[in-house]
């Protein structure tokens, strides 16, 4: 079984109001030196068969028409890294 | 990076520019240069360029357009006509309001969340900057076929970019349209209208006066937002590597436009503009130019000082940018601290990027160049004025004489017969419940609503303890302005006024969006100026002005354009909104009276479209007299609340109207067609001026007095009670059915 | 003297004016706080309404949790001080673990604005006490992210304690676990609510034959209030 | 300059409404063979200073009281690897 990712982000050249918001939220929590936060997509993926390069090419074939919206913005596809959750700490 | 300057354009008359890819014609680049003395420079000719296109300069529409005030009737409820942001009409009690309908079609078809969230943001800083308090908002839209593909992907997104960004601003949506035609598949129809609500006292305009005062940027920082062509220009002033990626969509920012929104109406009532104006089209060039040009002239600028979201941004492209959420403002010095003030509150950006200057130049500065050196007015007020060429269209004869005639188009005659036509026609995409998507709205936020969709029209209350509110109702069709655009404005303008009267208000003011195709074809060109003529004739008719309203030009997809479509909204004052008029039947027993007169007209109709797909003949007559009398009536029956409910009988004719009454207060009606008129026509005819009221039997008389006081044609058809549709003698619909064929329609398309 | 209830206004709130009215129609005296204003001026009881906060982005109330008002709210609720949350502010209420859970998209994935109908399930908050046990009312429901989430273990619990505040019925808008439309803490003065009782308070603009359903949340912490002599 | 990334996704018995709908569309797609579809969040943070340990601390501190809400979501904090994009295919 293959878990495939895929990273939606903003185009960088557009506005990301969500970003701001939360960037513009951080100094209130005594948080510094923050110069910028962008927030997109992650998208995880489980598919049956090989976690390989058929995989991704799988989910590149669907990805600009149903995960990300090309126009306003850009994917990175790649296989899952399983990390484990770092918190909440439990 | 070199940078044109106004020394530099001195300096070197023969360069080649790129007018052209920038749109302008050889005549217009040869006329700015005889009106500088000189080139421009390249952040000159880019401010031309956009503040001379079509969407900012009106240069097309212009002419036509002037009919709305030559012809504009006698009237002392405007307080500010056309030309500024809205008008403003008089309501009584010291209120104001100002209203307005704009497009935002292209937009939405590239993409349709943002392309539609933008549209709303846009109208309602339009109302913002009058001084008013928007207080709702309606959205008139047109899609392709509503089971074509494309239809999937564009019409949820536009629904859902219009509750995203009206709901979050706290916006009731009281009213709109959805309709499907063919010809708006590759070109959908995003109008939007905002009203707001100001004392008399508190109406700002958009003019800079007063030497020495500032002039403040606030709202979201500049990036390179729908700068498009303009990058043309910036390219050229970039090293070798060029300019950085220019977005091809604006995104917008409701929150941000929330905050605003609310600063502005603390500094508004604090008193601390001279004169303000929102960023829109051609975002500081023309809120710079227009400001300038209205006040004394004189004005400096440092682009320097403009806080940009992409620091790669060139001057030329700083003063082109769209981006969302700002607004420019003129304070007096002494002003500006309190000014600056209220904006941290809100935790607004805003920056004093100039001041007023007793010149008579727009002068803009950038690294301590001179890169702007203009008249304001030959920007923003003095471009080109076209008189373009009309026809009307070689098919035009052939299509008005097609008429819906019975050896034409069969008609449905048996009772089974109809009652199957008239499933099909309230299950039809055009006249099926629209809950789907108008759930998606909040109707309730500010308290204030009493009437919202389904209703006749919108309805909010203004004042608490009085009770006084306004009403306005949008509507359009784009079949009969096709059969003939004079008439088809005066209808749409027509059922707009009967939709505000069938509430109880009386229709005060009309603001308009008139979406049409290319203006360089002629046949377009007769198109929009017939539809001009009409509305101007027709307002001056019924003695209600045009205050304001919008062109969209180029909807057309090669070289097919869209079914002309202006668009209507009109807005009715009503004194106490506690005497509107419903549209859902409520009591058992209550007399059903059908007031207008019915004609064998189907030219254009619902049932030729849905039936037959065929759109030929003449739309049906306006009576601008008619409609007088009708609204009249009306508005004295609700004043003496002697109407339960009430409807207007538009599309789909009188079978509609009786069935979302019905649906609306879940009880039926047994009617009696009139006599004397083919049951097929009485129940889909789509005459005009007709109006199906609701009275309780003691008022039948009184009723029936106030009819022949105002001369309007009435005929008792039936009483309300029961759980099915009745039509005596030809056939009966449980309630049942019929709302589920009305209500599945549009989820099985788009859920 | 009447009870002085006050009303939050944060960044992208909306329904502040309409809470202020609510309150003021049900006899209290209405009090607008400020976000940013680190005091509750000595009101008997607080209404969070509903709204965007901050546009709702990253998450609905995730940042209007931490305004300054939140710092001395969240002690003088945890101290008995009579709390509504509506919406926007049950969100919030939840963000800053005044109450368990959360709220997430609705599953529709469509933001939803309706007539719902709901059934009260308890009386015993500050905020319900004018009802009766399974009475049913309309209110309007506008809700994006309205969907009520918690582990089962905290569902029974919420559910043992009597701690589930009204139901919804005919519809679940929002894919909210067991149908649950609002809650309360234990001790029943924090009550988070997603449904809108502030739009259901004038015959002039309340949901269609049901227009005064909502008014009653507001005439309960009023009685409450002065019956406790306030 | 730092560049952190915190993946948010909500925790596995927190029904995902968005997910689901993905994965319903991509049989009508013709795609096949795919079990689940997950939707979180990817948030990118720049930060003064170096990309280090202490970097992802920094943004641990505030991650669970702000980026991620302990009781519907898990999250994982690292460094950004500056992939670049696959798509849109320009
Ligand atoms: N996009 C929309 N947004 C809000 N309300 C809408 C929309 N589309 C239709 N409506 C509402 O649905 C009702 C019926 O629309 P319509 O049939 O066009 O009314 P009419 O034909 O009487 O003008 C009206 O109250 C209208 O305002
Ligand atoms: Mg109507």
């Amino acid at each position: 079984m293959a878990r495939v990712v895929v990273d939606v982000m903003l185009k960088p050249e557009i506005l990301d109001p969500q970003g701001q918001a939360v960037a513009r939220a951080l100094p209130a929590l005594g948080v510094s030196g923050v110069r910028d936060v962008r927030i997109g997509k992650r998208i995880e993926i489980e598919l049956e068969g090989e976690a390989d390069e058929a995989a991704l090419e799988r989910v590149r074939a669907f990805a600009d028409q149903l995960l990300a919206n090309p126009v306003i913005e850009d994917y990175v596809i790649h296989a899952a890294d399983d990390s484990t959750s770092d918190g909440p700490a439990a | 990076m070199s940078i044109d300057t106004v020394k530099a354009a001195e300096a070197t008359p023969e360069v080649g520019q790129p007018y052209a890819e920038l749109g302008l014609k050889p005549d217009e680049y040869a006329r700015i240069r005889e009106i500088l003395g000189r080139r421009p420079t390249s952040s000159e000719l880019a401010m031309y360029s956009v503040m001379w296109s079509e969407h900012c300069s009106y240069k097309s529409s212009k002419v036509h357009l002037r009919q709305f005030g030559d012809k504009a009737p006698p009237t002392d409820a405007l307080l500010v006509g056309m030309g500024e942001n809205a008008g403003v009409v008089d309501i009584g009690q010291g209120y104001a309001v100002t209203f307005k309908v704009e497009s935002h079609n292209h937009p939405s078809y590239v993409e349709p969340y943002q392309g539609a969230a933008t549209g709303v943001g846009g109208i309602v800083r339009d109302i913002l900057t009058m001084g008013a308090r928007p207080v709702a908002v309606m959205d008139p839209l047109r899609f392709g076929p509503a089971d074509a593909e494309d239809t999937r992907r564009v019409l949820p997104g536009v629904v859902a970019g219009i509750g995203g960004y009206g709901n979050c601003l706290g916006l009731p949506n009281i009213g709109g349209e959805v309709v499907f035609d063919p010809t708006y598949l590759g070109n959908p129809l995003v109008n939007a209208l905002c009203v707001g609500v100001m004392r008399h006292e508190d109406i700002k305009l958009a003019k800079a006066s007063g030497p020495g005062n500032l002039v403040i940027l606030f709202g979201a920082r500049t990036g390179g937002d729908g700068i498009g062509g303009v990058s043309v220009l910036a390219s050229e002033t970039f090293d070798a590597d060029g300019p950085a990626k220019r977005p091809s969509v604006q995104v917008g920012d409701p929150f941000t436009e929330k905050i605003l929104i609310e600063a502005c109406l603390e500094i508004f009532a604090a008193d601390l503009v001279v004169g303000i104006q929102d960023l829109g089209g051609a975002g500081i060039s023309c809120a710079t130019s227009e400001l300038a040009s209205a006040g004394t002239g004189g004005m400096r600028v440092d682009l320097d000082r403009v806080p940009l979201r992409d620091a790669t941004l060139a001057p030329e492209e700083i003063l082109m940018s769209e981006s969302q959420e700002r607004m420019c403002a003129i304070v007096e010095p002494a002003k500006l601290e309190p000014f600056l003030a209220i904006c941290a509150r809100w935790g607004v950006d805003a920056t004093v990027i100039g001041e007023v200057t007793d010149g008579d130049r727009l002068e803009i500065w950038w690294h301590g160049e001179l890169v702007v050196q203009v008249p304001p007015r030959t920007v923003a007020h003095e471009g080109p004025v076209y008189e373009r060429p009309y026809s009307r269209p070689a098919d035009q004869d052939a299509l008005v004489a097609d008429e819906p005639k019975a050896v034409r188009l069969p008609r449905p005659s048996t009772g089974p017969e109809l009652r199957a036509t008239l499933l099909q026609m309230v299950g039809s995409p055009n006249l099926a419940d629209k809950s789907w998507v108008t759930a998606q709205y909040d109707r309730y936020v500010q308290g204030n609503t009493v009437l919202a969709q389904p209703e006749n029209s919108g309805m909010v209350r203004v004042d608490e303890e009085t009770g006084l509110g306004v009403a306005i109702s949008t509507d359009g069709n784009g079949r009969y302005a096709r059969l003939d655009p004079y008439v088809g404005a005066q209808l749409a303008l027509a059922e707009a006024y009967r939709n505000v009267a069938t509430t109880g208000a009386t229709p005060l003011a009309v603001t308009n969006c008139l979406n049409f195709g290319s203006p360089e074809d002629p046949s377009v060109m007769w198109q929009f100026s017939e539809a001009v003529r009409g509305l101007a004739d027709g307002c001056l008719e019924l003695g209600i002005p045009v205050t304001g309203g919008n062109v969209s030009f180029y909807n057309q997809t090669g070289e097919t354009a869209i079914l002309p479509t202006p668009v209507i909204g009109v807005l009715g004052v009503i004194q106490d909104v506690s005497a509107r008029t419903p549209m859902g039947f409520s009591a058992g027993g209550d007399a059903i009276l059908l007031l207008g007169e019915t004609r064998e007209e189907f030219g254009g109709s619902e049932w030729a479209h849905e039936v037959h797909g065929h759109l030929g003949g003449r739309p049906p007559v306006v009576n601008f007299a008619a409609e007088r009398s009708l609204a009249e009536l009306l508005v004295s029956a609700s004043g003496e609340r002697l109407l339960t409910a009430a409807h207007d009988v538009s599309d789909g004719g009188l079978a509609q109207a009786l069935s979302e009454m019905a649906l609306r207060g879940d009880i039926g009606a047994r009617v009696t067609l009139p006599a004397g008129l083919d049951p097929f026509v009485a129940l889909f005819a789509e005459s005009a001026a007709r109006v199906v009221v609701v009275v309780r039997p003691a008022d039948g008389a009184r009723l029936l007095d106030l009819c022949s006081e105002h001369a309007v044609p009435v005929e008792r058809i039936g009483v309300v009670g029961g759980s099915v549709l009745e039509a005596a003698g030809l056939f009966e619909v449980p309630l049942d059915e019929l709302r589920a064929t009305w209500t599945s329609t549009l989820p099985a398309l788009f859920s | 003297m009447t009870a002085r209830i006050g009303v939050v206004t944060f960044p992208g709130s909306l329904d502040d004016g309409d809470a202020l009215r609510a309150v003021g129609l049900s006899g209290a005296e209405a009090v607008p706080l400020w976000h940013d204003d680190r005091d509750l001026h000595g009101v008997d009881a607080v209404v969070l309404p509903g709204g965007f906060s901050y546009g709702d982005y990253l998450r609905c109330g995730a940042i209007a949790r931490f305004a300054k008002v939140m710092e001395v709210l969240v002690p003088a609720a945890t101290d008995g001080l009579p709390v509504l949350g509506i919406c926007n502010g049950f969100q919030v209420l939840c963000e800053s673990h005044l109450l368990p859970g959360a709220l997430v998209r609705n599953d529709s994935l469509h933001f939803v604005c309706r007539d719902q109908r709901l059934r009260i399930e308890s009386t015993s908050t500050a905020w319900t006490g004018a009802y009766a046990v399974g009475e049913e009312i309309v209110v309007p429901l506008k809700n994006g992210e309205g969907g009520y989430v918690a582990d089962e273990r905290t569902l029974d619990a919420l559910e043992a304690e009597g701690r589930v505040v009204a139901r919804y019925l005919e519809v679940n808008p929002n894919g909210s676990r067991r149908d649950i439309a609002g809650i309360s803490n234990a001790a029943g003065n924090v009550v988070g609510l997603m449904p809108h009782p502030e739009h259901a308070v004038e015959t002039l603009t309340g949901p269609a034959g049901h227009e005064t359903d909502g008014l009653r949340f507001f005439t309960s912490v009023l009685r409450q209030l002065v019956g406790a002599g306030a």
